[in-house]
Formats: structure tokens, sequence, C-alpha cells
């Protein structure tokens, strides 16, 4: 069981290293975080079905340096793209904590921000925020495609004045987020939910 | 039949969490396929993988789920359309349509003339856009981006028209019990309507060339994922995947409703069952779908109210309809699409219960279909069987 | 006084009794590592004299004269043989358990020398057999039944050589080489050995060589063989018994060259038998490269590797030009030091893991960090990166091959490279990356000896591959003209070049730049395989993440046509065939009656009457 | 003693080269966008992407073989780079020959799925052997191509392949030679990763396969070396078939020659299985090879 | 999943007596339908909706024997609807047909106790019944028995214990436990929910 516990304790730490300063160029990285942001392909809810739109003809984000990444090593944005059940939000935290920091998280439609239509829903996480840093939340339900570029445009601008800090609250709350975390998973979530399928393979 | 027999004491350990349990067969590996990956959207499939060989798949759906049918019996009759058009994102009229109807059914109203022609246009350019759209998915997952970008960018010209018309993009919320909940804005409207029907029976032309026609494209889905008829018959296979098979049955002919029966369209059939049948069905359904709406532009909207006048209709959040219950289902892109509907005479219905397409096709079907298969294989038959999770989980 | 060449004959086969006689632990060992050692240093003594002129020395049993020559040639093959011995011998310090080991890896040494520094054919067939015996000896005692293989195979290789030796002392009434050879120039220009003898007699030597060398068809020996014995012996057995196979094609070039060519000509501005070599060269580099891809187990997919690696060294001579020579005499160091670098490697992980599968196996790097470092080393030589010496003699056939007109088997390379390519990282992934199963948790690191070998066969790599002149200049003393020009660190081919120091240069440049974006980087923290992307989802340790087996299975997709096909199973069908058929006859002819032996008896009589008659 | 014109010149091709690749992939995205009827990102958007990866704050390792990788990757691409000739600058060219260049030009390869393996994920495994399958396929026709160049013009050495060239016309004028220059078309769009040979990244099929743990610094420098591998794998098709070139110029405009023939393919073919990749190179390609090879002899 | 293991205890008294007057069926393609089905499987009882819609009871300790014959005219099933009727203490189970040649709907109705909700699989007759089934068991604890796959489906094991699709969950009251309470929406006098 040695190795449990290791993973264990790493899953524990994943916010205790060490972050690069960059002294002489981070202004000129600061500009092409602004310029680059990959999106971690994660069709997390309804919110899914804009982004074909945004990546095509009619909006094209790529204009910007946006694009879908299927790697979540490379991603920088995160786009919760509509509600969240608390079978998806492990999958999100999983997938966030292994995005690379500077990271950005875009909150997409009603549903992350309060539970939208789905308020009294059993399955719906109704406050993300609990969870995760949230940098931008756009409202309504669905968005539409200019809004969600609205969204990313304010993101863009909060890279630029440096208040796109969500991963630096994700750092120095770590307690905070993941006390609410195993509040609603229970303690060691990750190892109960993959071993799940151990009898099954 | 999948056939997953797990020793009953090895899945009370599961159970527990608290096993330690060494992989022991060391000939093949697990592959975790989604939720976060491109090719499946938030659905997950376990892979026991040998070599690049699929030896069992296990459907993990229930990302999506957020207890519409819970929901729904917590809702007024009306207030239900604007949430169970979420059930289904790509052909949100899908959901209002087949519960509009049932709720018609157990009403017993006589929807409108101009409310059904209404609806079915709006019917098939749901499906027409969905159409589009399942042509950028299974494009982008055998690496033909040009297509689905293309294909997505026409998708914008309904995304238009449907904006006009109800004032949403994705979700519409138009079709209600009774009819539909405005008229169409005018003439000009039906006019963009037909142009870009026109516009699209040109770039069919294109979409053959760069996808329908591609080698490549036969070679990937040319036996894959073979099913047959019986096969289909009993795991309740429906829509185009079924009619790939060899059998004709589509509900617009076999259950008509609204408008179908005074239209002229075929039911593509073939038979090969495979993945690349699958997809020359849809290619044909796009053509028909395509003559469908011309066919009922050239009839023009009949004359006459939008919506069945009722006394009830004054309150709606107090509509009560009588005890009863009715299944409603109508020929969506990915099948057969229904809704069972019970009322005990309250405001709120006292059960809805939606089947959707992808519940046969993306579970049993799934993991029958992907045994066997390269992992390659995998987005190829995820897609051709047109796999919507929301479907599963609603 | 005793010879040299007596001390490099048979200083390992006297080292190798004392230790069976002595079997003490400890002490055998270090009379075995001085036996082996014995013949390396003295052919690094004798190196000045025989630059100069060749040294010789007879004796005479029973009639028989037995002449061994130390000339450049052998001192080439013999050295290349002495340090893998040596390797060896230091690996076998560990694996070995058994004296009996010793006694017979050090004779098959002293028969692999013998059959190098032999000038004719007696002595030359007896220390053919001495080694090919030891050899059996060493699969035996792991494995009858493949043994039993490579003895059948053995045996009728070596009927087919005496056969030859016979047939051409029967035309030229000579035994030792330089007689015969003079004969056989003679007689290309007269004729008395008719083409068709010229066919048999090469064709029986084509058998022999080739089943030492593990020319397909008659490589079905090779994987079992090499796989059922101590790994360290097969360092030894694959690094030096398989160059006897291609020495002995060097030896039909020398002896029967000139015959050869006037018997069956030219065919396309190409020597004809040289091509018939060059063709099984390159059939043997794909075809044992494309099993190799496919094996499952460490030791096979060595062993095929080393059949398709020798069959560059055949397909190197068989191109006929001396450039192709060059290559080839290069390929048969350069095998033998990255070749028996792995097989070393493999005997550490067997050694300290006791797993031969490799889906037992994974995650060793860190275990094992020397031992991988090693093996890193064998893998970028035998994949022919530059600057490695794998690539500088990859590089000469691939000159040689294109330069001949060849192209079809310089496509072959083309091919075998990227197979070997492929193989050798299946062998990184599954042994030293990906997750370690639970019970290697506690693998040490190799012991000393062995690692001790493992570098002494690492370095030559690492010498001869940035200073690739070193070893081509000697070659052009063998070949006795100026081959492969340029200076100790570039090669000039009449078309082209190869500057190993600049590359290395080049190289390291560029890792520098590179480092140093590196280095500006973030600071990099470890984490474990269950932080990976999995798409998101939460798993353990207790998952299997690694592809243990059947990483190739596209590959055995796509060639599955061709895959039904094997030697192997043809090989045992016949013997099958054979079997039944002895039986056939057994249940008809010997049946026990006696009235039906004078039956017999008497058809004979009768046969043989009337052949005398008609 | 130090040839420091050598020593500028080196300096200035890498720089150039590098930068120029970043331009190539900027290109290629952008060309493939306006074939998609879009805006398409700016033309140096991939230098953007670069510095991004390049700053992010934290980076994660799987032990050495995992950082080695992408500077291997790299470091061997610049030294392929090194020994083509680049227009007139000449570098190292004279003193290494086609099959040094060819084996240097897959080296990378070797890098990345050493980096790859070495984090242990199924997918960058399943990348791996993809990767390695796909070289073992195109392999054959890649070298049938290079032996017929090498057998018509008769030398290994580039920089006379060049000056053959330039004073008896283009390889591709040879008939011959025009068939090897097909296949080694066909064998390009596996070497540049694009469609229909794109079976190593395969985004929807194993997500990026080998690049799918590189993340961060290790990704910078994964996307420096495909910009100079780029940028050298261009070059090296221009100096086989299409004469070289005098000056960086008319170099730039043959390479974005190439690099369009390899848009225009990928942009209208899907992705073939592995298998059938494999199969369908030792077909037509191998088929078309021999009869290149064959024509030369 | 332990569920399972649970005996099946048949009661008697449980059966229902067949009806004996069964309502006229008119002479159409559904009414010949039913009555060639009623006809041999006289325990049920058969009625034509509407067109292209007819409805059979069942009891349920013979539902599976109706199925397999039914299942010679309606090749779906294409759905297994569960209805929760708390005031009779009963789940009502629809099993959706659907018939391909005739195209004819059938609603085959079973009723089975809430406390004891125990029901034979029709894995063998559709094998897409393991679906169904799973979703009916997950969504509202009934026990099929001879599905192996009984268990988390959709939902997590939590949400799974408490059968969320059972009139007697409380949806309202779960959510504030599980996701706190501040995100209430109540109208202006704090009274009624705001939908």
């Amino acid at each position: 069981m040695s190795e449990m516990k290791e993973m264990r304790n790493e899953n524990d730490g994943v916010i205790s290293y060490e972050l690069q300063e960059f002294k002489l160029f981070e202004p000129l990285f600061k500009w092409a975080r602004k310029k680059s942001l990959w999106i971690v392909a994660f069709c997390t809810g309804c919110g899914g079905i804009e982004m074909p739109p945004l990546a095509t003809a009619r909006y094209d984000f790529e204009r910007f340096g946006i694009m879908p990444n299927p790697a979540p090593r490379m991603g920088d944005l995160f786009l919760i793209t509509g509600y969240v059940t608390p079978k998806t939000l492990k999958r999100i935290i999983i997938t966030y904590e292994m995005m690379q920091d500077p990271k950005y998280i875009l909150a997409h439609g009603s549903c992350p921000i309060n539970g939208g239509v789905y308020w009294d829903s059993y399955n719906v996480v109704k406050q993300l925020d609990k969870y995760i840093p949230i940098d931008v939340a756009i409202a309504g339900c669905m968005p539409r495609a200019e809004a969600v570029m609205d969204g990313i445009m304010e993101i863009m601008r909060k890279i630029e004045d440096g208040t796109a800090d969500g991963w630096k609250r994700y750092r120095e709350n770590y307690e905070y987020y993941r006390k609410n975390q195993d509040e609603l998973f229970g303690e060691g979530w990750r190892e109960k939910d993959a071993r799940r399928w151990l009898a099954w393979i | 039949m999948t056939n997953i027999e797990v020793p009953k004491e090895l899945r009370e350990e599961a159970k527990q969490h608290d096993m330690y349990l060494h992989p022991i067969d060391k000939d093949t590996y697990e592959l975790f396929f989604g939720p976060q990956h491109m090719a499946t959207e938030n659905f997950s499939i376990i892979l026991k993988m040998d070599g690049n060989r699929i030896e069992r798949a296990i459907v993990n759906p229930g990302f999506l789920h957020r207890g519409f049918e819970k929901l729904a019996e917590q809702r007024p009759y009306f207030t239900n359309i604007a949430l169970i058009l979420r059930i289904c994102v790509p052909e949100s009229d899908v959901p209002e349509n087949i519960y509009s109807m049932a709720v018609d059914e157990i009403v017993g109203w006589e929807v409108p003339e101009r409310a059904q022609w209404i609806r079915t246009v709006v019917l098939e350019m749901a499906r027409m856009s969905a159409w589009m759209f399942w042509i950028m998915g299974f494009g982008n997952e055998i690496g033909l981006y040009t297509a689905g970008q293309w294909a997505a960018a026409y998708r914008e010209r309904f995304m238009r028209l449907f904006e006009e018309l109800t004032g949403g993009r994705v979700y519409h919320i138009y079709t209600v019990p009774g009819g539909v909940r405005r008229d169409i804005p005018g003439d000009k409207w039906l006019r963009q309507l037909r142009d870009t029907v026109e516009y699209l029976k040109g770039k069919m032309k294109d979409f053959d060339e760069i996808l329908f026609d591609n080698y490549i494209m036969f070679e990937r889905t040319e036996g894959v994922g073979v099913m047959d008829r019986k096969f289909a018959l009993k795991h309740a296979v429906t829509g185009p995947n079924l009619r790939a098979t060899g059998v004709p049955y589509d509900v617009r002919k076999d259950d008509p409703y609204l408008y179908y029966p005074e239209l002229e369209f075929e039911v593509p059939v073939l038979k090969e069952g495979d993945s690349l049948a699958r997809v020359l069905v849809r290619r044909y359904e796009m053509e028909q779908d395509l003559y469908i709406l011309e066919q009922l532009l050239d009839m023009g909207p009949p004359s006459g109210p939008y919506m069945v006048k009722d006394a009830r209709l004054k309150a709606l959040p107090r509509f009560k309809p009588p005890k009863g219950d009715a299944y409603a289902h109508v020929e969506s892109t990915k099948g057969d699409f229904g809704v069972y509907v019970v009322s005990d005479g309250t405001h709120k219905p006292y059960r809805a219960h939606f089947r959707g397409p992808s519940q046969s096709h993306g579970v049993t079907v799934l993991e029958e279909l992907l045994k066997g298969a390269r992992l390659a294989d995998v987005p190829v038959i995820l897609k051709t069987l047109d796999n919507c999770p929301p479907d599963i989980d609603r | 006084m005793i010879n040299e060449l007596m001390i490099i004959l048979f200083a390992p086969l006297i080292a190798g009794v004392v230790a069976w006689a002595l079997d003490i632990k400890g002490i055998r060992e270090a009379i075995g590592i001085i036996g082996a050692a014995i013949p390396l240093a003295y052919l690094v003594k004798l190196y000045p004299t025989i630059i100069e002129n060749p040294i010789d020395y007879s004796i005479t049993v029973s009639g028989f004269t037995l002449q061994f020559q130390l000339n450049t040639m052998s001192w080439y093959f013999a050295a290349v043989a002495s340090l893998v011995g040596l390797a060896m011998a230091f690996g076998m310090a560990v694996t070995s358990r058994e004296s009996y080991d010793w006694l017979f890896a050090l004779m098959s040494f002293t028969g692999v020398l013998g059959v190098f520094l032999s000038q004719d054919f007696v002595g030359f067939f007896l220390l053919w057999e001495l080694m090919t015996f030891a050899s059996f000896m060493m699969v035996l005692r792991r494995n009858r039944h493949e043994s039993l293989k490579y003895f059948v195979l053995s045996v009728i290789g070596a009927y087919a050589m005496l056969i030859a030796i016979g047939m051409l002392y029967a035309k030229t009434g000579a035994l030792d080489f330089a007689s015969i050879r003079q004969v056989l120039y003679m007689d290309a220009a007269m004729g008395t050995i008719t083409t068709r003898e010229t066919a048999i007699i090469f064709g029986l030597f084509l058998t022999a060589f080739g089943v030492k060398a593990g020319a397909v068809p008659l490589h079905v020996w090779a994987p079992g063989a090499y796989s059922e014995t101590d790994q360290s012996y097969t360092a030894f057995f694959s690094g030096a018994l398989s160059k006897a196979g291609a020495y002995g094609f060097l030896l039909l070039y020398i002896l029967m060259g000139y015959k050869l060519y006037a018997a069956f000509g030219t065919f396309h501005n190409h020597l004809t038998f040289a091509y018939i070599i060059a063709w099984i060269g390159a059939i043997t580099v794909v075809v044992a490269s494309f099993l190799a891809v496919l094996q499952e187990d460490i030791r096979k997919l060595f062993a095929y590797s080393s059949v398709g690696q020798v069959g560059y060294i055949l397909l190197a001579f068989g191109l006929g030009s001396t450039l192709g020579f060059a290559g080839g005499l290069f390929h048969v160091l350069s095998h033998a030091i990255f070749k028996g670098l792995f097989w070393l490697v493999t005997a550490a992980i067997i050694l300290q893991t006791g797993k031969t599968q490799f889906k037992d196996m994974g995650g060793l790097a860190e275990k094992m960090p020397f031992t991988f470092a090693m093996g890193l080393i064998a893998v970028l030589s035998l994949a022919g990166i530059p600057p490695m010496a794998g690539f500088a003699s990859k590089w000469l056939i691939y000159e040689a091959a294109i330069s001949a007109h060849m192209p079809l088997v310089a496509g072959a390379i083309f091919l075998g490279s990227a197979l070997a390519f492929a193989y050798v990282v299946r062998f990184l992934y599954a042994v030293w990356f990906g997750q370690r199963p639970s019970d290697l948790e506690d693998v040490k690191e190799a012991p000393l000896p062995l690692l001790i070998a493992m570098a002494l066969l690492a370095i030559p790599n690492l010498v001869f591959g940035v200073a690739p002149g070193l070893v081509t200049q000697y070659i052009n003393k063998i070949l006795g003209g100026e081959v492969v020009g340029g200076d100790y660190y570039k090669l000039v081919t009449p078309t082209g070049t190869y500057n190993a120091l600049l590359v290395t240069i080049a190289l390291v440049i560029g890792l520098a730049i590179a480092g140093l974006v590196y280095i500006y980087g973030a600071k990099t923290r470890k984490i474990p395989v269950t932080n990976t992307y999995q798409s998101g989802n939460p798993v353990t340790e207790e998952f299997n993440l690694s592809i243990r087996r059947n990483f190739y299975k596209p590959l055995a997709e796509a060639l599955e046509f061709w895959l039904k096909y094997s030697w192997d199973r043809f090989y045992e069908r016949v013997a099958g065939m054979a079997e039944d058929f002895a039986d056939s006859l057994r249940q008809a002819f010997y049946n026990g009656n006696v009235q039906s032996y004078s039956w017999y008896l008497a058809i004979v009589l009768l046969i043989l009457a009337l052949w005398g008659v008609l | 003693m130090i040839d420091w014109k050598l020593v500028l010149e080196v300096i200035g091709i890498l720089i150039y080269a590098t930068f120029m690749g970043f331009i190539f992939m900027g290109i290629e995205r952008k060309a493939m966008a306006r074939i998609q009827r879009r805006v398409g990102p700016p033309i140096y958007q991939p230098i953007i992407d670069t510095l991004k990866l390049l700053g992010k704050k934290e980076s994660v390792s799987h032990g050495f073989i995992y950082d080695f990788g992408p500077v291997f990757a790299m470091g061997a691409s610049i030294a392929a780079l090194l020994f083509i000739p680049i227009a007139n600058f000449q570098l190292f060219s004279s003193n290494a020959d086609l099959i040094v260049v060819a084996y240097l030009l897959e080296i990378p390869m070797l890098g990345i799925m050493l980096g790859a393996m070495s984090s242990g994920n199924p997918y960058s495994a399943l990348g791996v052997q993809r990767g390695l399958l796909t070289m073992v396929a195109m392999q054959l026709p890649y070298g049938l191509a290079l032996i017929a160049l090498i057998q018509h013009w008769g030398t290994f050495k580039l920089s006379e392949i060049v000056a053959l060239q330039q004073t008896q016309g283009w390889s591709i004028l040879v008939p011959a030679l025009f068939v090897a220059m097909i296949v080694f078309d066909i064998v390009f769009q596996a070497m540049l990763g694009l469609e229909p040979f794109d079976i190593v990244s395969a985004p929807a099929e194993i997500s990026m396969g080998p690049m799918v743990e590189y993340g961060g610094k290790h990704a910078a420098l994964l996307f420096t070396q495909h910009a100079i591998q780029l940028f050298a794998e261009t070059a090296f098709f221009a100096v086989l078939f299409l004469g070289g070139a005098s000056n960086l110029l008319e170099l730039l405009i043959k390479q974005i020659a190439v690099l369009f023939i390899a848009i225009f393919v990928a942009s209208i073919y899907p992705r073939f299985t592995i298998d059938q990749a494999a199969k369908f190179f030792w077909k037509w390609p191998t088929i078309l090879g021999i009869i290149a090879v064959l024509l030369t002899v | 999943m332990d569920m399972n293991e649970k005996k099946v205890e048949e009661k008697v008294e449980n059966a229902q007596p067949v009806e004996e007057t069964r309502p006229e069926l008119p002479d159409t393609k559904e009414g010949r339908l039913v009555r060639e089905i009623v006809e041999k499987a006289p325990y049920a009882e058969g009625s034509v909706r509407r067109e292209r819609r007819v409805e059979f009871r069942v009891p349920a300790e013979r539902i599976h024997e109706f199925l397999e014959l039914a299942s010679e005219k309606f090749e779906m099933l294409m759905q297994i609807s569960t209805v929760d009727w708390l005031k009779e203490k009963e789940f009502e189970l629809v099993y959706q047909l659907w018939s391909v040649s005739e195209g004819i709907h059938a609603f085959v109705r079973t009723r089975i106790p809430r406390d004891d909700a125990k029901l034979p699989t029709v894995m063998d007759i559709w094998p897409v019944a393991e679906t169904y089934e799973r979703e009916a068991h997950e969504f509202f604890g009934i026990i099929f028995e001879g599905n192996p796959r009984l268990g988390p489906f959709i939902l997590e094991p939590r949400e799974y214990e408490k059968h969320p699709l059972r009139k007697d969950f409380n949806t309202i009251g779960y959510v504030k436990v599980i996701y706190g309470e501040d995100f209430d929406r109540y109208d202006e006098s704090k009274t009624n929910y705001v939908i």
C-alpha cells in the first residue's frame, strides 16, 4: 500500500511547488499568455454546443490565438461550458490540477454561477466557485457565442492587468477549496472513484 | 448480449472501496476514454485493450445527469418546455415537440394546421442543422477538419433563421402544447429559408466530394462496427442506424405525425449495417430533408391560428390537463426520440419519461460494437452511431 | 617454445578446464576471467607485429598438419571475439552458477578463435565443431528442445561443410587455404571443376556458414538457442559465434571467389554468387527484423535482432565491392559490441528480476540506472543514431549498397533500420519505462562484474562512433587499399562523407541550445504515473496503464497474410513428416520377422548383382 | 583557428531557420484556416504559443528521460539543419551526406518517443506505437525515393546534388525522379505529421499521442524543435528535388511551395488508421518507388 | 447490487384474477393484433387506445412470459417507464413496445408493490433491456432478477442509494443538505419558490 500513500501525498501537495519568476521577460510572457489561450477540450455541459460556432467561420476564435487542445498540460483556459454535475466536477478538478500555472477558468452560463434552471436539481453543483476558482463568469442560458467571446476578451484584459489570478487563489486558499471538495465528494474520492472500475475490468 | 459477469464477492469488495487488487491480467491494459477527450462528449468509456484492439468496453455515462425527470415533476406543464429541451442540445426542438405532442394528446387538443406546419418546418430545420453538426463531428473525428468547418458554418444559417423565428440560437422554447409560441415572422423569413435550402442543396456536392466520396473515409468506415438486422432490432436501434441494417423504419412514415402524412419523401435503406452504411444513409437523409423542406415551402403555411383556442391557456402556470398518459415520439437525426407523459390531473406532470435514441445506441450497442474494434475505430463508431450522451443521462 | 598463437588459442580452454576441475566459487570466476583476458592481451601485444607481417604456426598431429596464421583479418575477427569474450567472462562471473558453464563457454571461445586463426580445413573444421559442440552443450543445459533444433541444424551444416571440404579435397588435393586458393584460381581459367560441381560446393558452404550466421531460412535455431542459455554467454554466442558464419562467407570469397565468378558469371553487373549472398542477407534483415518487432520475450527479441544484424553483414559482403567488405567488417565489430552489450543488459535484467517476458517488466529505469544508461547506449548504437559505432558501420553499408547499384537491397536496409528503431523502442518502453509491477519494487542495480562487462562493451560503442576512422583505417589494411578515406573522425567514400566528430559537435551544440531553453523554463517537480492524462479520470496504481503485450499489434495485423507462413512451422512439419516416414518404414520393414529380413537381403543382393551386370 | 565566418553563419542560419520554421507553422495554420473559410490566426501565432508555453510558471517531469527527450529532439533537429546546404550557406554540409541527414532528421522522433514513453501514460504509449509504425511503414518508400535520387545523380553529397541540379536541371524534370518525388511527397505528409498520416497525434483518437503529457517548457522545446524540423525538412525537399537554391529567398519560395502542397493534401483527406497506413505505404508508394529505382539503375 | 441476493417471495394473493369482461376490440389491424395476442395469453388484458396505440395489462408474475410472446409481434423494446404511484404503494412499469412490421406501439403495463419491487429481467428477450433495467433500478430501486449489472450507472453511489426518482425523495431537502442553503429562490414574500 506504500504507493497508495505516496499518491495521496502527491495529490495533497498538488500546490506545494515552486513557481518560476521570469524577471526580464515577464512582460513578454504576459503578452504571450494573453494572445495564446489554449482551451482544454472538455465539453462539460450543454454550452459545448457553442464551441463549434466559435471555432468556425462565423466567430473564429483562432483569430485571437485561441485553440482547443485535448492535452490538459498544455491548456491555459478551462471553459466550464454549462452546468456541472458532481461526477463531472471530479474530472474538472483533476484536469484543472493537471493544467500548469498560470491557468484560467471561464464559467459559461448561469448554471456554474448559481445552478441556473437546475437550481433544485439533486445532481447539479450550485456554486462552482466554492470548488475551483473562477476568473470570469458569463451569465445567460445559453450565452450567445458573442457573449463567450466577450468573456474571453475579459479574461485577456484581466491577464493584462494581472487580475486573472484564479490559479493564485487556488494555491493560496487550497485548504478552503479542498475542504469544500471533500465535503461534496467525501474524503479520498479520487481513489474511491477510480477503484469503482477495478472489479469490472 | 453484454455479459459482464463479475463475481459477486469482487463486486462487493469493489463497493467497499478498500481492497487492493493488483492488475493480475498483464495481457491487457486499461484506457480511460473520455470525458476529457475530443472524441467523446461528456461521456466516458473504459476500454480494456489488447494492443490496439479493444477487448471489452464499459460505458460510464452520467456526467450530464441533471435529473430532468425529477425536475419536470416539480414544474408546471408549460414551464417544463424551458427545461426539457435541454435534453438534446443539438436538436433541442425534438424534446419540445414530443413533449407538446404528448400533452396535446392527453388534453385532446387538435393542433391547428398552421401550428402543425410550423412545427414540421422547425423539426426539419432542426434535423438539417443537426446533420450539419453531425458532419462536423464526424469530419473532426476522422481527421477531416475542412468538411467539419464548412458544415459548422452552414449550420449558422439555420441558427440565424431560428433566431429570427424563435428568439433563441440554440434553445428555442418555441413549440408549446397547443401550438407554437409565435407566428412566423413573415414572408421574408420564408424566402430566407428557401434560399438557405437552395444554398445547402448546392453545397451537398461539396460535401460529397470532400467527405462522402472520399477514399480514406471509405477505408475508415467500411466493415467497422457491423451489426445485422436482428441485432439491431433486439437492441432497439432506431433511426439511420437501423435503416443502415436494412429495416425501413422511420417514425415519420410508420407513425406519422404533424404534417408528414402529406409529404412525399423516401426512406433510404442500406443493408450492410457497418459504419459506412450508416454514414451513407445519413447522407441520403440530408437530401430527403432538404427535399421535405422544399415541399413544405412550396405548400406554404396554411392560414389559421398558430395556437389552439382554449380557456385554460389563460392561466398557464395553473394549467391542468385531465388524468391520463400518452406516448409521443418523433424521428430525430439520432433515431426514435420518445416521451411518456403521465398526468394525474394536477398542474404538474406526474411523470415524464424520455426515451433518447442514444439510450440504446450509447450503452449496450456501443459496448457490443466496440468489442474487437481498433482504438482508431472508437470515434468512428461513436460518431456513426451518433451517440448523444445527454440522451442517456438526462 | 610455446607460440603466442597457441596461447591465444588454448588459454581459454585450459582456463575453462581448470575452472571446471577446481570448481571453487570465486576462484573459478577469477580463472575464467584471466583465461578470457589472455587472448585479448596477447592480441593487443601482437598488434604491431601483424601489421607488418602475419604470424604463422603449424603443428602436425597424426599426419595432419594444422596451420594457424594471425594475419590482419584474423586478428580483427579474433580481437572482436576476444573483446566480447572478456565481457562475457565478466558477465558470467555473476550470472553463471556452475562450473559447467565455464567449461563450455570457454571451450567455445577457443573454438571461435581457432576458426578465425585456422589456415587449413582440418583445423577449421575441428575447431568449428568444437565451437558448435560447446555452444550446443550450453543450450542443452537449459532447454532440450531448443538445443535439439540447434543440434540438428548444426549437424546439417557440419555435414554440408564436410562434404564440401571432401569435394574440394577430391578436386584440388589440398586442405590448406593457400593451396586451395591457388588451385581454384588456376582452375577458374581451365575449368576442370564443372559449374555444377562448383555450384554444389558453393551451395554446401552456403548452408554450412548460413546455419552459423543464422541466415534465413536457416535461422530457426537462433531465437531458441540464443534465448535458452546463460545470457552473458549469449553476448558471446551472438556477438562472436555468429561472426564465424560471417567469416565463413568471407572465406568463400578468399578461397573460391575467382572460381565462382568464372563459373557463374555476372548478373546485371553483379557477381552472381555475391548477388545470392546479398539477397540472402537482405531477406534475413527484413524477415528477422519484422519478427523481432513482434516478439514478446526480451531474449527472443534480441535473438531475432541478432539474426537480422548478421543479415546486414552478409548483405554487405554480398555487395561484392571493397566498400561493402569494409562496411561488413565494420559491422562485425559494431554488432559484436552493441549486441554483446544488449545481451549483457538482458543478463542483468534477468538476473535481477527473474523475468523474461515484457509483460512482467516495466519502470526499471529508476531501479537500475547504470544498466539503463548502458542499455540506452546500445539502443542508440543499434538504431544507428549518429554518432555511435552502429551508425558508422550502417552508413558504410548504405553507401556500399547504393553505389553498388543494388537498390532493392538498399531498400531492405532502410526498412530494416526503421524496424530496428521500432524494436529497440519497444525494449526501452517495456523494460525501463511505464508502470512498475509491484513485484519489482525491490530490484537492485546489477552487480559490479556485470557492470564492468557492460562498460567494457559500451566504451567502444562511443569511441568507434566518434572516431570511426580507427576502425576503417585498420580495415583498409585488411583490404589492402584506401577503401575508406578520411582521418580518425571522418569517413570518406568515393561518393559520400561522414564526419563523426562534426556530427557530435553539432549534436552537442544543439543539445546545448536546447538545454539552455530548458534551463530557462520553470523548475520541474516529479509526478507519478497516476497523475497523467487519463481523460480526466482518477486512477490508481492498481490499474494497468502500460501496454505490456502486443505493443505492435497493428503491424501484426497489417502483416497478417505473411505471418501465416513460418519457417519454424515448416521445419516442424518436415520433421514430423520425416518422423512419420521413419515410423512407417520401421513398421513396414523392421517388423521383427527374420524371414522378411532375409528377403530384404536377397532383394538388395539382387539389385546389386543387376547393377553390376548392367 | 576558429572559423568565425562559419560560426556567424551557423548562428545566423539557426536564428533564421527557427524564425522561419515558426512562420511556416503559422502559414500552415493560416492556410488551413483560409481553406476552412476562416480568418485564421496571425501568421506569427506559433511564436506566441511557444513563448507562452515557455512562460509557464510550473513544470512537471516524470524523470530524467522525460526531460532529456525533448532536449535531445531539438538538439538533433539543430544538428540535422547544420548539415543541409541552406541556399548559398553550406555550413557543415560537405561533412555529411544524404544518409546522415536522413538519419539526423529521424532522431528527433526518437527523442520525442523517449520522453513520451517515460511518462507511462497509455495514450503516450499508443502514440509511440503509432509513431514508430508510421516510420516503419514510410521508411521503405522513403528509402527507395532517396536511392533513386542517389543513383541518378551518382553522389550522396547534398552539396553535389545541388550543384548537379543547377547545371543539369532540377530533379523533378527527370521522369524517374519525378516519380520519386511523388513518393517522397506522400512520405513527406507523414514526416510532417499531417493528414492523412497524422496518426501519431490523432487528437480525436489518442489526444495528441506523444504530446499529451508535455506542457510548459517541454512543449515549448518541442514546438521549437518542430519549427526547426519543418524548416529542415522543407529545405531537404527543396534541395533534393527542386534544385536547391542560390539564395535564401529562392529557397523560401520553394519551401513555401512544398509546404502548400502538404497543406492542400492535408486539408482534403481524413486520417488513416495505422495498419491501413502501413498497407498503403507498402502498396502504391513502394511500387512507384521501385519503378523509380529501376528506372535509375 | 447486494439487493440481487434477496430472495424472491412470490405472493399468491398478489396475483390478480383475470378479468372476465373484455372491452370490445375494433376490427382494425390494432384490434386484430390485440385479439391475437390476448387469445394466446388469456391472463393479459388488451385494449386499443387509438390508431397505432394499443395497451396491455399483465400481472407482474407473468410479465416475462407475456413479453416473450409479444416479442414475436413487437420487435423492439423502446423503453421501460416506471411510474411511482405513491398513494397506491405501487410501481407501475410500462414496457413500451414497438412493432416495426405493423407500425403499432404497445404499452404493456404491470404493477408491483413498492416495498418489494422485483421483476424478472427481459434481457434474454431484448438485450437492450439491460440499460433500461439498470436505469429503472437506479432511479426507483426496482430489482430485475437476472440482470448482472444493476448498480450505480448514471448516478454516483451516494445518489444511487437514495433512488431519486421515487416520489418520496425530497429533492429540495436533499439539495440543501448537499450543496448548502444559500441558493434558495423565494419570491418577495419568502413563502414560495420561484421557478
